[in-house]
């Protein structure tokens, strides 16, 4: 589906990309795991034609594009829910931007609110809610964004570690369902192995520092197997740093 | 309580303006068609409440249909520029234009085209409205957040759909701001008029008496010009509260229950 | 020598020449006299900055004196500069009015309201006009009756805007005031600040040069001309000759300051309401 | 390459401007003395030039003055209303008549108090340039981001530190904003400042060609003093630039680069 | 150090907080973790003072007090850094509002941002670092405040697994050294062992639903020891939902 060439970016000399490949086939689910600041945001923004590359080729379906605009979703690392409409406003709001009217879609978007424990929460704008509320109302918002490829930047980071499992698998279940690619910056390794067909464990300069594929498919096989691989990965981790 | 403390505050205050200004009339020893003193103005609005009025009722009039005019032609505008930036360097001179131009420039022109009706009054209304209210929005438009903008765009959709979601909610604050100064300076607009050709009003007055030399008369229909202004800011000032409810936890919690209020039903 | 200051009753114009012809002639230096003169905002301004002593004298109007007396405003009148009224009714022919008749049923202008309008109506009156409208336009004269939005205007100078029309083509018909039942007044006198009232000396050495310029003024129109226009940068030149022609005749001849003429207009101020009480005009006038 | 095209559409705009009203004029046949043809009001320019540009000079000098008093005294009175809320209700009126007031009602006295000089100008420019920067100042501050005011209320210290480091840079937008709006109505100030007594400057020309019909050099007056009002506006236009760096990502890579470079000196 | 009886609050009517008791010994670190939405950031607001109560008392070192408004560091859950100075002006930002010269503690802001990985960033604005680096600025400050009590909203949920671990023992060290007592709230099970010597888990309401008391002083021992008090936390967790 996407296929992404050294891919290149610096913020004023400092180099952040160096140089990045990166293949996402149709319906996967990529996994990116890295230090923070390493650039993974930017990576993110780079797809989605946020932030203008300063160098590679991006190739979608086989076409070379400048970026994925207008062909990816993004749900990016802050909420960016518009304070003066209610929850379900913003998350109707990939809807009404394409022109769509919304309250076609209202009832798929009350029930994915209410999937995501938000049901009773319809009708409070952002600033009334909790931060793991606006989170979740933020992903709701991306996945009805209407996309076939997400880029989810640390979508669950506000969530405590159960509403943060439930809603690893009701994401996983939509995709399969609706047929998404992902591709899911987290910092959570445990999230990264339990949500990835493919893990990326990045360094400084988002150099590739271990791709690890987890066992089998979901659900997972026992938590043995992923403790030894998350452990795998920390080391990673913790070697791109020294 | 508080509340009512607020206002016997700001009571308080105005009450000691009046006597500063008593004082300065007495201390400086002004005569008084330089500088009536608050007393005076009192009593010529006591005695000629009903002209005033009357004028007031005029001028009041030009006002609001100016100001709703100039506030449409700034939402227009400061839209318009925003969507072309490149026209804002081309544009602004002729606005500066209208601004910087004497009446007596433009007072010719009002009258040949529009008469001695309400016509020139409510347009140099506008046109003083239109300028504070305009460049505000302008300014709201452009110091928008960008991370939120970003998103929306990535979402498609036409401007003017991302316009109504997010910009134009994201400027109201600068907006109401802006017209705030555009209400205040609204009778400015309608006092020129009036001078420009007029047979009622209280510009017309603040003229007559001027040429009577009357000066308590123009500062008592002074007076009446400041309330009619002070209470459109006010009324603006509730619009606002009303609009941009979200940026105060009090404002979204009335909100709340407004609509809640109103799904109920 | 002594310093003067004397505010003009509105920008320089030809009814100042005199003034300036005195000024640049040295009349004043020869009576001693140091004069400044300063430009108002508004007509209004030089008799309330002359009671407040910030100016020693400013030119006014004999009527407007008369609203500053019954009103309390304590400035005399020490002098005058032009003698009769040059405020006129003016019409245009080109828009079909020959006659004074012709006003009737149309609307009418007046330039400042509390005054012309007063004026206007006892004019209307005088004339037997009938279904007037009446409308303030303000400083603007030539374009609403170029463009037949009036039919006529109250207080249009005859030595000014007259000229004005006549050089833009058109044929303005001029309706004196003092044919309609206003009495003849001193358009343009010089007030005195309560200070200076008290200094006859000074006051009769500026009367004697004013009177000196005025005469210079009436010999000596091109030079008087070329004095005034070093005031006025930029003024065309022979537009500003025809006015100062047209306001030869206007111009004091002396400087009497009639009571009889002052009780006059007073008497009608007071019956038509230009002022709310009586005025003694006799302790007003500054005589040597 | 952007720029220049930018660029060159506002100059066609303006062209096309200035085509529209040689067109109004000759289209409807407007006599001169009503609407001067650009092609006249050029000549004008032209031909009086060092004329126009020495009144010009004058008035920019009070043009100038009054806008950093005025400014001072809106930084002043917006944050003093932002310290003290219930004072607005109080102190509003008084602004809105120092607006309403009619020029003839304060002519004189600003001449008893300041005299003939360049005093009454830089006053009356002062006062129209404070009213609206005063305004978005307020407006600025009042609608702060809670949460980050929360947080700092928490770390105790005067208010007065809070509002160096707080609010006063977040009202910034707004304050440049309505700077914006103020300089571009001086020019307004500076006239009516002439009017009370003056014998140089712009508004002091356009006044005497206005007694003479001269309505081309009316004209001619007002463009300059036009070039004057966009040029200052430009002038705060660069300095919001300069001072709101934060709002957008070329504005902090810029800050940065100006930071390493002096850091390295 | 802190006594807190029966805090209730509600908004709008919907009960958040239902009258909770509280004791924070001096010293201490009480790990918080909850489901999203609970309260947990609505219960650091009513101590902190930005929102006022409905009932219930605060007792500090023995005085009663309406809040611990001037007695507290805050972090708060989005980092609030001003956009308009650097990092380190940002983190020295609570020494100059006491109204000190923020040069003399220039040298250990310096210091703690430089351990904290954003040495190379001290003068970079805000809005150009990223989301984790933003977070760690932000936990420089709370700890720079210095207040002997610390309310930390979920420090370090925008971190990456190694960064967090590093930065968890960094807290803990200076903690230790300054003698600070914690209110920590976190939605990782992990990290509120790792880091309370008393780890609470909510319910909705806030209401508690286990008291844990992680194993050991610090470090921690083994990780099977830990695993199984995680797995007796989610199920609270998990629990609470149902
Ligand atoms: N200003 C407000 N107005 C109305 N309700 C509010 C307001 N602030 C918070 N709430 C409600 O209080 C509840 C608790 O919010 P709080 O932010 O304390 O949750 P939390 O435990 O911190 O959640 P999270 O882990 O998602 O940050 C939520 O249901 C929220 O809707
Ligand atoms: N606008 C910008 N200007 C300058 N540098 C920037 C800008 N945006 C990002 N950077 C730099 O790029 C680097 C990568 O940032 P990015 O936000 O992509 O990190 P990240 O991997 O998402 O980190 P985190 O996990 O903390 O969110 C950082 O060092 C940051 O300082
Ligand atoms: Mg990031
Ligand atoms: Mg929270």
């Amino acid at each position: 589906m996407l296929e992404v060439r050294a891919l290149r970016k610096s913020f004023g000399g400092r180099p952040v990309l160096g140089g990045l490949d990166l293949d996402l086939p149709r319906g996967g689910c990529l996994a990116l795991a890295g230090p923070s600041g390493c650039g993974k945001s930017t990576l993110l923004h780079l797809l989605a034609g946020l932030v203008p590359p300063d160098g590679g080729t991006m190739r979608m379906e086989g076409r070379e594009v400048p970026s994925l605009r207008g062909r990816c979703a993004l749900m990016a690392q802050d909420d960016r829910l518009l304070p003066w409409m209610d929850l379900l406003d913003n998350a109707l709001l990939p809807v009404r931007m394409r022109g769509e009217d919304p309250r076609r879609r209202e009832g798929e978007a009350r029930e994915l609110l209410d999937r995501f424990g938000l049901g009773e929460f319809l009708r409070y704008p952002p600033g009334s809610v909790s931060g793991g509320m606006r989170q979740r109302c933020a992903l709701a918002r991306t996945l009805l964004w209407g996309c076939p490829l997400v880029l989810l930047d640390e979508p669950l980071s506000a969530l405590d570690a159960f509403t943060r499992r439930t809603l690893q698998e009701e994401v996983l279940r939509l995709q399969g369902e609706w047929g998404r690619t992902l591709l899911w910056v987290t910092h959570d390794l445990e999230e990264a192995l339990r949500v990835g067909d493919r893990v990326w464990v990045l360094g400084p300069g988002m150099e590739v520092r271990e791709r690890l594929v987890p066992p089998g498919p979901k659900p997972r096989p026992a938590d043995g197997e992923l403790a030894a691989l998350r452990e795998r990965a920390f080391r990673a981790l913790e070697g791109s740093r020294g | 309580m508080a509340r009512l403390r607020d206002r016997a505050l700001g009571l308080g205050l105005f009450l000691l303006l009046l006597a500063l200004w008593e004082g300065v009339c007495r201390g400086l020893d002004l005569p008084p068609y330089l500088l009536p003193s608050p007393g005076r103005v009192a009593r010529v609005l006591l005695s000629q409440a009903p002209e005033l009025l009357a004028h007031g009722a005029v001028t009041l009039g030009e006002m609001v249909l100016g100001i709703l005019l100039g506030l449409g032609a700034a939402l227009l505008v400061g839209g318009g520029l925003f969507a072309l930036p490149q026209a804002e360097r081309a544009v602004l001179p002729l606005l500066v234009a209208t601004q910087a131009a004497p009446v007596f420039a433009l007072a010719p022109l009002l009258v040949v085209w529009f008469g001695f009706g309400m016509g020139p009054k409510v347009a140099l209304t506008a046109l003083v409205v239109f300028f504070p209210v305009a460049l505000a929005f302008l300014q709201g438009l452009k110091h928008r957040d960008r991370g939120r903008e970003d998103l929306l765009r990535l979402m498609g959709g036409g401007r003017i759909a991302r316009f109504r979601a997010f910009h134009l909610p994201g400027a109201l604050p600068p907006l109401m701001g802006g017209l705030k100064t555009g209400v205040c300076v609204a009778p400015i607009g309608a006092v020129l008029g009036e001078w420009c050709g007029a047979s009622r009003g209280l510009g017309f007055l603040m003229l007559q008496a001027n040429a009577r030399l009357a000066t308590d008369r123009v500062f008592a229909a002074l007076a009446v010009l400041v309330v009619l202004g002070t209470g459109l800011y006010g009324a603006v000032d509730r619009l606002e509260r009303r609009l941009v409810w979200w940026t105060r936890p009090e404002g979204r919690a009335r909100w709340l229950e407004r609509r809640e209020r109103k799904g109920r039903k | 020598a002594e310093k003067v200051r004397l505010m003009l009753d509105w920008t320089p114009n030809v009814d100042h020449a005199p003034l300036y012809w005195a000024q640049a002639r040295g009349a004043f230096a020869r009576e001693g006299l140091e004069v400044e003169i300063l430009t108002p905002s508004d007509t209004a301004d030089p008799l309330k900055l002359a009671a407040a002593g910030r100016t020693d004298l400013a030119l006014g109007y004999m009527p407007q004196a008369l609203v500053a007396a019954s009103g309390g405003i304590p400035v005399r009148v020490c002098a005058r500069l032009v003698a009769r009224p040059l405020s006129t009714v003016v019409a245009l022919e080109d828009k079909g009015i020959r006659s004074v008749k012709d006003l009737s049923g149309k609307r009418i202008g007046t330039t400042v309201p509390g005054m012309m309008d007063v004026l206007g109506k006892v004019f209307a009156r005088h004339h037997g006009l009938k279904d007037l409208e009446w409308v303030h336009v303000g400083f603007q004269i030539v374009p609403p009756l170029a463009s037949g939005k009036v039919a006529a205007v109250v207080g249009a100078f005859r030595n000014v805007e007259v000229v004005q029309l006549r050089r833009q083509g058109l044929k303005p018909r001029v309706f004196p005031l003092e044919e309609g039942g206003v009495p003849d007044y001193d358009e343009l006198v010089v007030l005195a600040s309560p200070a200076l009232s008290k200094r006859p000396r000074v006051l009769a050495a500026f009367r004697r040069a004013l009177a000196e310029g005025l005469e210079a003024t009436r010999r000596h129109p091109e030079q008087a001309m070329s004095a005034y226009l070093q005031s006025v940068p930029g003024a065309d030149q022979a537009e500003e000759r025809e006015m100062l022609d047209a306001t030869l005749p206007f111009f004091a001849k002396d400087q009497k300051l009639d009571p009889a003429r002052w009780r006059r207009f007073a008497d009608f101020a007071l019956r038509e309401k230009l002022v709310e009480k009586p005025v003694d005009p006799a302790p007003l006038l500054l005589r040597f």
